[in-house]
C-alpha cells in the first residue's frame, strides 16, 4: 500500500450537486472544485453544515468516515448507506446543501504485482472503494470497455475520466460483488462487468460472494485481491488468500473521531500491534493481520 | 497577540490538548500544509511514559451527546523510541514543542523528567496526573498532599518549566493546583477528561444485572468535548483564583468565543483537544478571531 | 414491574431527583390530575434545612449544551414550616414520600432526622451531602471518612431508611458508597449536579482578567441533564460494584432506554430530573415502556 | 390575581396550523383541541417538534415561554419575537409542523375593581398577554367595537370569539402601547384602539409608552392597570402607579426551565421573599413588588 494524497489542512465546506437513490443506497455528490484528487482507496471525514449535533440524542457530533466511490469531472462522490444518524443527515442532503469534508485520507490501494490480474471483492456498501479502483486499473488496461457511469443504462457513452496513454498493461480486472438482496445488489451499477452473489438469490449466485472468489481462485490463483465489506467477509477473504499464498489488499472500517491520526480510536489488532485504520490503513495488506476482528470492519 | 508562557514567548494562546493531535501522523495527512499552518502555539505530545503501552482493546470511542468518551489507554512507544524516533520530527515543527508524561511511580517520573531535561528539543514538559483511563496517576492527582510530595521529590530533575495537568476527578481542583504550585509547578492545565462510560446500544434493553454490556474495549473511558465546558470553566476559575502560577484552560473549546471565557476566568494559554477532531484547522480560526476584537464577538 | 427498595414496594422503579419536581406547586398547575396521573413511585422532595433559606438571587438557570445550569441555592421554608404546611399536602399522594435533608454540623443533621423520625407522613429520609451550589455539605460528601464519621452520629436518630445521595465531585465516589453503607445507610443514590459555571453572553469577548462576569446570581451552580449521563452512569457503575445495599441511579436519563442502562450497570431504582423540565409527565412513559419488553428496544 | 386555569398533565404534541408575519413579529398559530382554553395572561412552554436541541450550539434544550396571545376556534396564538436560538426554531415552523405545548401555566389578569376601566400597557413582544386579555374584557364590555383579527385590514367582519351575553358593564378599556419603530408598532394590529408610541417617533407618540400612561392616569386615575414589557417600562409603569396609589398588575417575564414550579429557577424578588413567575406569576399585583429588577422581565 502506498497511495497517499495529502489533503488539505483543514475541513472544507462543499456544495452538494447531487443526491440520487441507488437502489438500498444513495449516491451523494459534490462539488470540490480545489480539493486534491484522491487515490483509490483514501476515505474523507463528512459533515452535514446544517443539523450535525442535532437530534434529540445531540448525535452526530464528530464527523463520519467515508470512502470515495469516485472522483469524476471536481466532484466527489460517495455511496451511502443509512445506518444511524450520521448516515441518515447524509442521506437526506439536497443538491446545493453544504457538506464539510476532510480529505482526502488514509492510504490507498496500491496496484497489482506485474502481470497478476486484479480481483476486486466486495461486501454491501463495502464496493464504493473498487468503483473508484476500477476506474484507475480501466485506465490501465489494454482495450477500453464502456464505462457506464451511475444511473446510467448500459451502452449509454457518457464515461468517467481516462488517462490517453495507459500507465502499465494489465490482465482485465474481476470484480466479484455480494449484497443481501436485490435492493442491495443495485448498488453493483457503481461497477462494470461485475459477478454478483445475494444472500437471498434473488440476483446472481445464491450465497456468499467469497464463494465466487474461491471459484475465481481455483480457477486461476495468478492474481492480487482487493476486498472491502463486513468484517466476516474480509476475514474469509484474508484466509482464502492466505491458504493459496494470494497477496490481498483490504480497506477496513472503524468507528473514528478525527480521520488524521490524532485521537487513536480507529485501532485494529494486527501482527506488528495496533495499527489505525486512518493512517496506517484503510487499506491494510491482509498479511498483516492475523485476523479480521469486528472492530476492524463496518461498524454495521 | 503573543503570549509569554513560563518565559517562553508564544505567537498566540492557543495550543492543543495533549493526546488530540499527532502532529507526525498529521504531516502523513497533510504533507507540507501542516507546517506550513500549523495551528498551536506550541506542540504538546501525547502522553509519553518510560515504558511503551500498547493502549486499550477496541472500541476506544463513543460518541456522547455533545461529547466523546474515549477509552485509549494512552498507547505510547515509550520514553526511549519518542526519543529515537519522535523527537527529530518533532524538532522540526516551527514552534516550542511541551512533552507531555506520565509515571506511576516517584522514580518512573524522575527518570522521565531526567530524559527531557537532557534533550533541547524539548521546550517544557506537561506532567500528566490525571489521566481516567488508567490506574496509575489517579491518585497522585487527585490527592493535594500526595501530590505536592511527589512534585517535591521530583522537580529538581527538571530545568525547564514544568506543566503540571490536573485531574478534574477530584473533590477540590484548586486544593491540587495549589499543592502543584507548592510542589514546584510553574504553570498547572486542566481539565482532563471526566470519568464516564457507555454501554453496546443493541443490549441496551437487556438487563444483566453485575456485568452490564460495557462499550468500551477498556471498560470506562474519559468524556470530553462540548458537554464538559461548564464544568471546566468552573475548575479553571477556581484554579486561578488560588494560584500565582499560569494556567492552561481546556475542555470543550469549540470556538473563539469559548477560548475567550476561558481567558476571562483567568487562564493564559487555552488548549484545543475534541473540536479538533472535527476540524484539525480550528486553533488557526479561534486564534485569529480572538486576535481581531469583534471576532468572538460575532459569534455569541 | 414493582420494586422492593429499603423495605417500601414501590409500583415501579422510576422516581424523581429531589429538587427537580415540586408536587404542591404542580398541583396548582395540573390540578387534579397531578394526583390522577402522577409519574412517579415515590416522591422525593426538595433539600430542607433547619432554617429557611431564600436560595441565590437570580439568574439561577443556564441553558448548557445538552444540558442544564442551575444555581438555585436550595431554597426551602425550613423544616418547621414544611413539616407544619407541607406535610399534610405531600401526604395526600399516593406514593411514599422521602424527604430529603441537609445539615452542616452533625447537630443539624440530628436533629433533622429525629423530626423526620417522628411523622409518619415519612416513609424514608434522603441526606444531602452533595450539592454543590451551597458550601455546606460539600465536604462531608466528598471525604469517605468524614461521611462515615457523620453517619455513625446521627444514624440512630432514625428508625427509617436512610438514604445517602453522594456528591458526584470526588476523588472515589465509590469509596464514598462504601462509607455511608458502612456508616448505616441503607441505599445510596447518585449522582447530584457537577460543579459548573457560565458566563454572561453578552460580555464573552471583553476580558476582564480576575473578575469574569459570571452569569449566575450564584457565581457557580450544578451541571445536570443529558450532558452528564456519562458520567452518571460510570459513578453509578462504580458504585454499584462496591456496595450491598440498593443504588439509585441518577443523571440525564431522558427516556426508557437511558433508565434501563442505570438497571443494568446495577441501580434498584432510577430518579429522573432535569428531562422532567421539557416533559412532566416523562417519567410515567419511562416506566410503562421499561415495563414493555420491547420498549427500551425501541428507543434505541 | 386568580385566574389559573389547570393544564393537562404533560406536554402535548399539537400542529401549527399557520405562521405568519406581523410586522417585526410572527404570529404562531396551532390547533389544541383538547387543550383547555387559557386565561387571558395564562402562559405556555413550547418547543418544536424538529431541531430542539439541535444546532452548533445544541441549544435550545430546555422548552420556551410565551403568552397565550389568543385562543380562538380551538387555535393558540402566539406571538414571537426572534431573539435566539429556541425564538428562532419556533419563528421558523411552517404550517403541519409539530410543536410541543405544555399549558396553560402560571396565573393570569384579574378583572378591574367595581367601576374601574382597564388601562392596558404594552411593550414590544410584551403586547401578547394583552391582545387575550382585551378579548375577554371586550366580551364584558356594554358595546361591541369592530375587532379584527391578526393581519386583517380595519373593517373586514372576521371577528374573534365574543359571549354572546356580557358578563358584567365595564367602562371602556384603554390600550397604550409602545415599540421600538414602526416595523415592531405593526405588532399594534394584535389589539383594537390602540394609542401607540414608538422609540423613533415614527409612529404615534415619540417617546415611551409610560409617557402616555402617565398622561392617562393624569386624566383619570380611576383605572386598574394591566402591563407587560420590558422589564424597565414594568418598573415605571409599577412607580408611576405606585405615586398614584392605582392598582397595577405586571406580567413579569424570567427564564424558565420547567415553567410548573419544579425547578425554582424563575425567581424575582418581592416584598415576601422570591417569588416563582411560573406559579405564582406571571401576572403579579405591582404592590407585591419593591422594583422591578432586570431579571424580571423579559431576557431581552
Ligand atoms: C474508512 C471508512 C470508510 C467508510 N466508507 C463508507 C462508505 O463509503 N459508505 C458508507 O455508507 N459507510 C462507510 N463507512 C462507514 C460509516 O463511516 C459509518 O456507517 C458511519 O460512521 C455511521 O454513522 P451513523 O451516525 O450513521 O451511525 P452510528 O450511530 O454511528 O452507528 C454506526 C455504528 O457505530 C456504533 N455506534 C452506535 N452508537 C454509537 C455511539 N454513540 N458512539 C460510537 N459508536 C456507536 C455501532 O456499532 C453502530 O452500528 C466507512 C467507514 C470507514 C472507517
Ligand atoms: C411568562 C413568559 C411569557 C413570555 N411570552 C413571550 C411571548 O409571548 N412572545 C415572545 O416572543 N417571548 C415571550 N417570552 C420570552 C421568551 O420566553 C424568550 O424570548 C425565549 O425564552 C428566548 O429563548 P431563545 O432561545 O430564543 O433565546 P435565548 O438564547 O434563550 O436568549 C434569551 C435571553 O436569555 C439569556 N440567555 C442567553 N443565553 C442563555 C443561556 N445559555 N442560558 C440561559 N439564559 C441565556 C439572555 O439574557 C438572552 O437575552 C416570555 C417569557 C416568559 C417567562
Ligand atoms: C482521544 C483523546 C485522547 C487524549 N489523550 C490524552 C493524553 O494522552 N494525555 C493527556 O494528558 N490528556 C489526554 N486527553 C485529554 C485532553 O488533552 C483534554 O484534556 C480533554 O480532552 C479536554 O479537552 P477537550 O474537551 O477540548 O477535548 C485526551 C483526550 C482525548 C479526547
Ligand atoms: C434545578 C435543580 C434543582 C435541584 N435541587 C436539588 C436539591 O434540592 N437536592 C438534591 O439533593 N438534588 C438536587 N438537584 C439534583 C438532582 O436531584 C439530580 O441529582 C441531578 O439533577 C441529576 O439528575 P438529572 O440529570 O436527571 O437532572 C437539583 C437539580 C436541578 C436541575
Ligand atoms: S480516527 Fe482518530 S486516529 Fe484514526
Ligand atoms: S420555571 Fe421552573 S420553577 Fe418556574
Amino acid at each position: 500500500m502506498s497511495e497517499r494524497i495529502a489533503a488539505p489542512f483543514g475541513r472544507r465546506l462543499l456544495t452538494v450537486t447531487a443526491n440520487e437513490p441507488l437502489g438500498a443506497y444513495r449516491v451523494l455528490r459534490a462539488a470540490a472544485p480545489d480539493g486534491a484528487q484522491p487515490a483509490a482507496g483514501q476515505f474523507a471525514m463528512l459533515a452535514t453544515a446544517e443539523r450535525w449535533g442535532a437530534g434529540t440524542d445531540d448525535r452526530p457530533y464528530l464527523p463520519r468516515a467515508f470512502s470515495y466511490a469516485r472522483f469524476q469531472d471536481g466532484e466527489a462522490h460517495f455511496l451511502l448507506e443509512d445506518v444511524g444518524p450520521g448516515t441518515r443527515r447524509l442521506c437526506e442532503l439536497r443538491e446545493g446543501d453544504g457538506l464539510w469534508l476532510l480529505g482526502p485520507l488514509g492510504r490507498g490501494f496500491a496496484m497489482p504485482e506485474q502481470g497478476r490480474r486484479a480481483l476486486l471483492v466486495g461486501g454491501g456498501v463495502g464496493i464504493a472503494p473498487l468503483a473508484i479502483w476500477q476506474d484507475e486499473l480501466s485506465a490501465s488496461e489494454p482495450l477500453f470497455t464502456n464505462t457506464p457511469s451511475f444511473g446510467d443504462t448500459p451502452g449509454s457513452d457518457d464515461a468517467p475520466r481516462v488517462d490517453s496513454e495507459p500507465r502499465s498493461n494489465l490482465p482485465h480486472t474481476t470484480v466479484l460483488l455480494g449484497f443481501r438482496d436485490s435492493a442491495h445488489a443495485e448498488g453493483a451499477m457503481l461497477l462494470r462487468n461485475s459477478q454478483l452473489a445475494t444472500d437471498d438469490g434473488s440476483v446472481g449466485h445464491h450465497g456468499r460472494v467469497t464463494e465466487l472468489l474461491r471459484a475465481e481462485l481455483d480457477r486461476d490463483a495468478h492474481a492480487t485481491v482487493y476486498a472491502c465489506g463486513p468484517p466476516p467477509m474480509l476475514e474469509s477473504v484474508r484466509a482464502l488468500c492466505a491458504e493459496r499464498d494470494v497477496s490481498a489488499q483490504l480497506a477496513l472500517e472503524a468507528g473514528m473521531a478525527c480521520g488524521f491520526g490524532a485521537c487513536y480510536g480507529c485501532v485494529v489488532p494486527a501482527r506488528s500491534g495496533y495499527l489505525r485504520v486512518c493512517v496506517d490503513g484503510p487499506v491494510i495488506a491482509a498479511a498483516e493481520l492475523e485476523h479480521v476482528g469486528i472492530h476492524a470492519g463496518s461498524p454495521q | 497577540m503573543s503570549v509569554e508562557f513560563c518565559g517562553i514567548e508564544l505567537a498566540h494562546p492557543v495550543i492543543n490538548g495533549s493526546g488530540t493531535f499527532d502532529a507526525i501522523a498529521a504531516r502523513r495527512a497533510f504533507g507540507k500544509a501542516l507546517d506550513e499552518e500549523f495551528p498551536f502555539a506550541a506542540f504538546v505530545s501525547k502522553t509519553i511514559t518510560l515504558t511503551p503501552r500498547a493502549g486499550n482493546p477496541p472500541p476506544r470511542l463513543w460518541e456522547a451527546q455533545a461529547g466523546l468518551i474515549n477509552s485509549i489507554g494512552l498507547p505510547n512507544k515509550g520514553l526511549e523510541r519518542y526519543i529515537a524516533e519522535d523527537l527529530p520530527e518533532l524538532a522540526q515543527l516551527t514552534v516550542p514543542l511541551i512533552t507531555n508524561v506520565m509515571g506511576s511511580t516517584i522514580e518512573e517520573i524522575a527518570s522521565l523528567l531526567q530524559a527531557c531535561d537532557t534533550r533541547s528539543e524539548i521546550a517544557a514538559v506537561e506532567l500528566n496526573v490525571s489521566c481516567p483511563n488508567v490506574q496509575t496517576g489517579l491518585d497522585i492527582g487527585a490527592d493535594p498532599l500526595a501530590l505536592e510530595r511527589v512534585l517535591c521529590a521530583v522537580r529538581e530533575e527538571l530545568h525547564k518549566p514544568l506543566i503540571v495537568k490536573l485531574t478534574p476527578n477530584c473533590a477540590d481542583v484548586a486544593a491540587c493546583a495549589l499543592a502543584a504550585q507548592e510542589g514546584g509547578a510553574n504553570a498547572v492545565s486542566l481539565i482532563n477528561t471526566l470519568r464516564a462510560t457507555a454501554l453496546r446500544p443493541a443490549t441496551g434493553h437487556k438487563r444483566i444485572i453485575g456485568q452490564p454490556d460495557l462499550w468500551l474495549g477498556g471498560g470506562s473511558g474519559g468524556l470530553s468535548g462540548a458537554a464538559i465546558r461548564p464544568v471546566a470553566l468552573a475548575q479553571v476559575a477556581a484554579v486561578a483564583k488560588r494560584v500565582t502560577i499560569p494556567v492552561v484552560g481546556m475542555g470543550g473549546v469549540q470556538n473563539a468565543l469559548h477560548a475567550r471565557q476561558f481567558l476571562d476566568v483567568g487562564a493564559r494559554l487555552v488548549a484545543v483537544g475534541t473540536e479538533s477532531f472535527r476540524d484539525p484547522s480550528i486553533a488557526t480560526r479561534i486564534a485569529t478571531e480572538l486576535d481581531s476584537a469583534n471576532g468572538p464577538h460575532s459569534l455569541i
